[in-house]
């Protein structure tokens, strides 16, 4: 049996510092880069954006989040100034945008579709951005052989777009946007096409840019771990609306809402009614309440997998039958099913190999949960 | 080939004509729209009407093969380069007895003397048409048209056709209108060649037009078309200059391929019925060489259209046009060198 | 959106625009409109006795087109030159299949060799054919030496021979469009098709064609329209026989010499021609859907 | 991989296509090829003395063409072809451009609105324009009695008139097919150039020209090759005081009844033709790159 | 300090497992569905795939994975037959796939770029084909909506693939392969556009389908986690060869070589000379050697980030200084530098938060490490 060790908790202060981050996520405030304000765009019955609010301050590492068709190509798309919205402004650096056209925004779009120059090579799709400033040749020639050698493609600098892979493909879509080092760069899942490896050097390279030319990055992505670990701030979308705005740690450990707690990481979502210290889940019975900072009445019972350790039969909060041990290399996680009919299953996360098997009768434990609400922003 | 000593087909002057049809080509409005049908109500022979744009057209098909056509509408010239090839068929008199109705001249003609091959439909000359009220005097010359006063220059005309065009400068250097001798061709080129910074185009189709309208004064005409632009404005003229000019005819010919021969020529005598052609002479306004229809034209018309009135001796006054044979690459050259030229 | 701030797609955007674009979008208004109004014009005047219109209005034009010889001849041309569009079609699409689907290099080869007959002088491209095809010419001969026919087939002068004519002049306008759209459509989408179980025609049917559809309403529209405007044709391999509309008008212009009923011919025609392009739009986008973006 | 066995891509495969393209491809083999042979045969035989051909070896006809004033209309007929090409380019593009970027529901109306004056009868156009511009027309007319001018323009029977007749016949023909191959081109690669820093005239020659490539050589075809044989409109609107060798070809065939002589030049133009699109093919290859996948 | 328990080991039936199953990789054996013999495929100069040997069972769950541009999708190209290739063969069940046309192969492509009909409705699409297979409309319409419903995608039914998101048109994708239930299932990167949540939600319908229809999968993926844990075996592909063909325990705890190593999962790979009992390390010294059950002579030592424990200073086999800590939710990867010139930075990773901050100094220990050849395939 694995033993989560006792002293895995949360600090308080890392749980305060975060919950207070989370409270400036809608409302503007003041020294941010880019501000877009009550952005909204239909295209016919389809509301893609729906009063969309955001800062995003300077330097900032952001990351938007949200289900497939929840409205963020759209959302970078509006920034970039290639759609036009039907109501709100996009501010950057305090001046409406509204009237620059999209050649003339010092902010780059990586386009999720690549749109790469059919027509151009590798070299010269990159090269293209700088050209149009006008910079020097030799200048041009230099950063363009610095990022293909940043993103390793500088063997395939005389190809055709057609001729890569599509890998291959993202990579130079990626470099042709960061080559430009604009104020704001947008970038529209740059990574989804790439292994683990490259991944994690380009993740490093767009840190690098970070830092070195004070670039503020937007970017979207479908892998968590990627948006947790890299970005500053992180905003989740649903539906065409921002649901939460909050640093990494923040959205974890503080979810503003059951969408925002089921989304952000794997989570058991446990149905019931907060009372003053129990919570009354409709399948488990009276469960010990840890914490309800913003005293919410009705809602889920949020626990983390990570948080629900394996005990022996008969101890802990809920009993369980294994009903599968999922091996992912660094971590393993079990699924375990109690016998309440309807219940839900519960999944606990391990380090290294799970000492159980499918079939064994365990306990489930938890020290750490937070009550959400369920209703979307 | 140009054999064309087949001999004439046998034909059968009692035919049934209701069992033949035929094709009859013809340049648009050169003949009264329901003719064709007043033949087939007389006849009983069915009648095709089909059109051509120009002579070339005519000799093209009839050089490629079966032509599909049985009577053609050509100019006797033309008719003369298909009879030597062997494509035509030879007239067979005792079919057409209209063609006693012709002027004798008109069966002496250089391009087929005694109308072996073709029948002489309309004929003329080709002459000076010009708005007396803006040339402000009555051109008689053709160095009126090849070098005119500076009052008219770039309001004037010419015809494009090759043979046409060249007659102007060879007349106006008294040489024939046939001529087959390069050095008075090259003669007659250098002339047109000063001419052409002077016209206002060539034209071959719509000069009467342009008098009526104004944008031009003196043109090259044949004085049929000249008299559409009377028809418009009295104040048009035509003239026969000086020096000379042509006299053309325009022929009816029957085709070798043709299959009913009987009823092509009973379309032929036909027209040549003296009600008919006088008919025909005054819905075209071209004048015919069958004398017992121009003795029927009104004085009126005459009155209209003088040139109508022309005489069968001032006719013949003018030097008919004959095919040039081998010459022919040399005149089609300098028309090109002349309307190629800057 | 506050009203007094331009958005950017707007001013500035539509000046720079104007600059690009407005020479040519302007001569190309002269262009179009100019002539147009003159026919129109011409239309609702009386004719001259020998050519041009004398001023003063009339609708007697109007009333001739409905005599059954127009009209006829109004439906002879569109059978005519529909015939010669879907055979156009029949030929011209496998033709441009073939040559999108050759290896980059050869393509331009195949496609000169196309057009190099489009390329002979019209004229003489057609004498050709009267040449080749006529009763005593060498396909009838031929084909009587080999005791094929015993009579000759009588190829020239009809209205086949017309459409041969046509097709003969007009098929390049049908293969270039077609093979433009297929050679730009993404060869993963036929994959697809192929993939799901789509044997070769099925592909055809299901993406080629639809993927080409622009290609072929361009090839359509240049080959009907020349069609059934056409008066060389008619005259030269239907020995007359077979007129087209585009005769008629030509013959109302120019040896007829009515200007209003030729003008009048004119206008029926491009009114016959918006709406059967109309309803051809209309098909082809229940065809392709709407490829909005 | 064994020798024996066959390629799905080989043997069905292919007899799947022959039996979908056979006949198409057939019925164009023979409609290129019959004429072209003829053509050729006739360039190298003797004149009959009133048209035709006579039998026999010759290549005399073939000396001619070298003779000055052919190759002074060749060289003429050239200059005017791709003077009217680049002109009805920088018409067509703006307005194909402009038209592919209206609302879809837009485009259909523009496109007809801009064939409609090329579906009038050639003639007739033709006619219309000589009506406007002659010295004594509308136009000069206006212009005059508004005080713009006190001479008439002389705008007609001039080489400018014959490019702009020519222009006017062919203009549609440039523009659909650059509106085919931009209406195909993907909306975001434009996009990325602008966001790249393009300003919409950059975009312009680095996005929209290079990709609709494919439709402006097709245009270009369409356009070039009619107005280098195109004899009518020097007739018309030139007044015949110029020529183009469409001029020359039909007259060869027609009044000088040299057929040889006319085979000669229609096979001289097709190798101008043909070395002139390999021409613009490489220079195209190279503007757009090789576009292999 | 986070202590790592002692009894996370390995357990050796695991690796014994997994170190048999290993060596089948290559080489062909009876009873396979698909069997790639030697295929190579070359684009001019570019060698995609060279001497590829597979072979995929009946039924199984097989992934593809491999660094950006190494062959993946020429390979699927192949077995559905668009890519001619230059020699070796592909046979299903037995019969070489050479003579019959991509239509007559019982095989399905899910293309990496979607492919979607860009002319018909996203239903249309879906249908396509099974109207090819000539069912009757009511099954057609019956499991259109039926896989519609499991992509979550049935309000788009009436849509062109135009007016779709980027991982809506994904999941048509999908289920316009998935619909047809064929016997070999080729999947390119089927999941990359798609957030978490729906993504699991997929991996069990493709799950469903293998087991309830006895579909073979063939899935490429550059989610290392998600090859791991859907799949029964995987392949492991560098430069146009396969590296390892494996399960994924065996791959992730026996790599083949250096390249699998670095690949699957992440590594701390130490450079040294391989003695008796241990393993003399350029920058750390000797250090034990826990196993070397191949015997290799010359190569690395692989040391899992998570059997890498944080021990007190002074402690364990390295000493270094904590350079960064990074929270991915349920874990905590921290970055530790020892003071050797040029050596590597350690990583290792805790469950949860790390009780380390940058700067502090630490030991670090591990019980478990291989040494694996540098060589590829
Ligand atoms: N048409 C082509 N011309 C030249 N090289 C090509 C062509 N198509 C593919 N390649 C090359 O072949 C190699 C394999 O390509 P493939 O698409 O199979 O890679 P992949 O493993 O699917 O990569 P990714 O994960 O990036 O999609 C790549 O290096 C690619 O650049
Ligand atoms: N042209 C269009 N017509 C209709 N609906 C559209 C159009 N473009 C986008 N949409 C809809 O707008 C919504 C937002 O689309 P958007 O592309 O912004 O999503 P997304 O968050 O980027 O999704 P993904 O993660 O799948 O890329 C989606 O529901 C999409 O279907
Ligand atoms: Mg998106
Ligand atoms: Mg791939």
């Amino acid at each position: 049996m694995t033993q989560i060790p006792e002293d895995h908790v949360l600090e308080p202060t890392t749980l305060t510092a975060s919950a207070g981050a989370g409270d400036d996520s809608g409302s503007a405030v003041e020294g941010g880069l880019l501000e877009v304000r009550g952005v909204r765009r239909a295209f016919g019955a389809v509301v893609a954006l729906d009063d969309v609010n955001l800062t995003i301050r300077d330097n900032e590492f952001f990351a938007l989040l949200g289900p497939s068709g929840c409205g963020k190509t759209t959302l970078l798309r509006a920034i970039a100034g290639f759609e036009v919205i039907d109501s709100g402004e996009i501010l950057l650096g305090g001046e409406d945008l509204h009237s620059s056209p999209p050649e003339r925004r010092p902010v780059n779009l990586m386009f999720q579709s690549y749109a790469l120059f059919p027509h151009m090579t590798v070299a010269k799709n990159i090269a293209y951005g700088l050209e149009r400033e006008r910079r020097p040749r030799a200048e041009v020639a230099e950063r363009v052989a610095t990022v293909m050698a940043a993103m390793q493609i500088s063997e395939l600098a005389k190809r055709r777009p057609s001729q890569l892979s599509g890998g291959q493909q993202q990579r130079v879509a990626l470099a042709r946007a960061i080559v430009k080092r604009p104020r704001l760069l947008l970038l529209d899942e740059p990574l989804s096409a790439l292994d683990r490896q490259v991944r994690l050097e380009m993740r490093v390279e767009l840190k690098r840019l970070q830092h070195e030319f004070g670039i503020t990055f937007v970017m979207v992505t479908h892998d968590q771990e990627e948006a947790l670990s890299m970005a500053d701030r992180v905003a989740v979308m649903a539906a065409g609306r921002v649901q939460q705005l909050d640093t990494p740690v923040g959205l974890y450990r503080n979810p503003a809402n059951l969408f925002v707690a089921g989304f952000v990481g794997a989570s058991n979502l446990l149905v019931g009614v907060v009372r003053a210290n129990t919570f009354d889940s409709e399948h488990f019975g009276s469960l010990p309440l840890p914490s309800n900072p913003k005293g919410v009445a009705r809602g889920h019972l949020v626990l983390r997998p990570e948080d629900v350790r394996i005990v022996a039969p008969g101890e802990g909060h809920v009993q369980a039958v294994v009903s599968d041990v999922q091996f992912h290399g660094a971590a393993t996680t079990v699924l375990a099913t109690s016998s309440v009919p309807g219940a839900p299953m519960l999944v606990a996360m391990v380090t290294g190999l799970a000492q159980v098997t499918p079939g064994d009768r365990v306990g489930l434990h938890w020290d750490t949960g937070l009550v959400v609400e369920d209703a979307l922003a | 080939g140009s054999s064309g000593e087949d001999g004439p087909t046998a034909l059968d002057p009692d035919a049934d004509l209701s069992k033949q049809s035929i094709v009859v080509s013809n340049y648009e409005s050169y003949m009264p729209e329901d003719l064709p049908a007043r033949f087939s109500a007389a006849s009983g022979a069915q009648v095709e009407v089909a059109y051509h744009a120009s002579n070339e057209e005519i000799v093209a098909k009839a050089t490629a093969g079966d032509s599909g056509i049985d009577v053609a509408f050509i100019n006797g010239v033309y008719a003369q380069a298909l009879a030597a090839q062997g494509l035509l068929e030879p007239i067979d008199p005792r079919l057409v007895p209209n063609l006693a109705n012709l002027y004798p001249e008109a069966n002496t003609l250089p391009y087929d003397p005694g109308n072996k091959i073709s029948v002489p439909y309309a004929w003329g000359t080709t002459g000076l048409c010009y708005r007396s009220d803006l040339t402000g005097y009555d051109p008689d010359s053709w160095l009126d048209l090849l070098e005119p006063r500076p009052e008219i220059s770039g309001k004037t005309t010419m015809v494009s056709t090759e043979r046409w065009l060249l007659l102007p400068a060879l007349k106006s250097l008294g040489f024939s209108n046939s001529t087959q001798d390069e050095d008075e061709l090259n003669q007659a080129k250098e002339v047109l060649l000063r001419t052409k910074p002077t016209l206002l185009a060539y034209d071959d189709a719509t000069f009467f037009q342009r008098l009526v309208s104004g944008e031009a004064s003196l043109v090259q005409a044949y004085d049929g078309w000249c008299n559409y632009g009377i028809t418009d404005n009295p104040d048009i003229k035509y003239v026969v200059p000086k020096e000379g000019t042509d006299l053309w005819v325009d022929v009816m010919v029957i085709m070798k391929t043709s299959e009913n021969k009987e009823a092509a020529h009973a379309f032929i005598n036909y027209v040549l019925d003296p009600e008919i052609h006088s008919w025909v002479t005054e819905n075209i306004l071209y004048k015919s060489p069958n004398k017992a229809a121009m003795d029927m034209i009104s004085p009126e018309l005459i009155e209209q259209y003088p040139n109508i009135g022309t005489t069968v001796e001032e006719l013949f006054e003018q030097e008919p046009l004959v095919d040039v044979g081998d010459a022919g690459p040399l005149y089609t050259r300098i028309a090109l060198e002349v309307s190629a030229a800057d | 959106m506050p009203a007094q701030k331009a958005h950017w797609q707007s001013r500035s955007r539509r000046r720079a625009r104007a600059g690009l674009l407005g020479p040519g979008l302007l001569l190309m208004a002269v262009l179009s409109i100019a002539p147009l109004v003159l026919v129109i014009a011409y239309a609702f005047m009386t004719r001259g006795r020998f050519g041009g219109v004398v001023p003063g209005f009339s609708l007697d034009s109007w009333a001739r087109v409905l005599e059954p010889i127009y009209l006829g001849v109004l439906w002879n041309s569109i059978v005519v030159a529909t015939i010669t569009t879907l055979l156009a079609l029949a030929i011209g699409f496998p033709v441009a299949f073939v040559i999108s689907r050759l290896p980059p290099q050869w393509r331009m080869v195949a496609l000169v060799a196309v057009v190099l007959p489009f390329w002979t002088n019209f004229l003489i491209r057609t004498y050709a054919w009267v040449v080749l095809l006529n009763d005593v010419g060498p396909m009838n001969k031929g084909l009587a030496e080999l005791g094929v026919i015993s009579e000759p087939l009588g190829l020239l002068y009809s209205e086949p021979a017309v459409i041969i004519g046509l097709l003969y002049s007009y098929l390049p306008l049908m293969i270039l469009p077609i093979y433009a759209s297929l050679s730009s459509s993404e060869r993963e989408i036929a994959e697809a098709a192929s993939d799901l179980g789509a044997r070769p025609w099925r592909v055809f049917r299901d993406v080629y064609i639809p993927l080409s559809v622009p290609g072929i309403i361009l090839g359509g529209i240049f080959v009907f329209v020349p069609s059934i405007g056409n008066f060389v044709i008619p005259d030269l391999m239907g020995g007359g026989k077979s007129v087209l509309l585009g005769n008629v008008i030509r013959d109302q212009y120019l040896t007829a010499r009515d200007w209003p009923f030729g003008s009048v011919l004119i206008l029926v025609m491009l009114a016959i021609l918006v709406a059967l392009f109309a309803a051809q739009a209309v098909a082809s986008r229940r065809l392709t859907g709407k490829l909005t973006r």
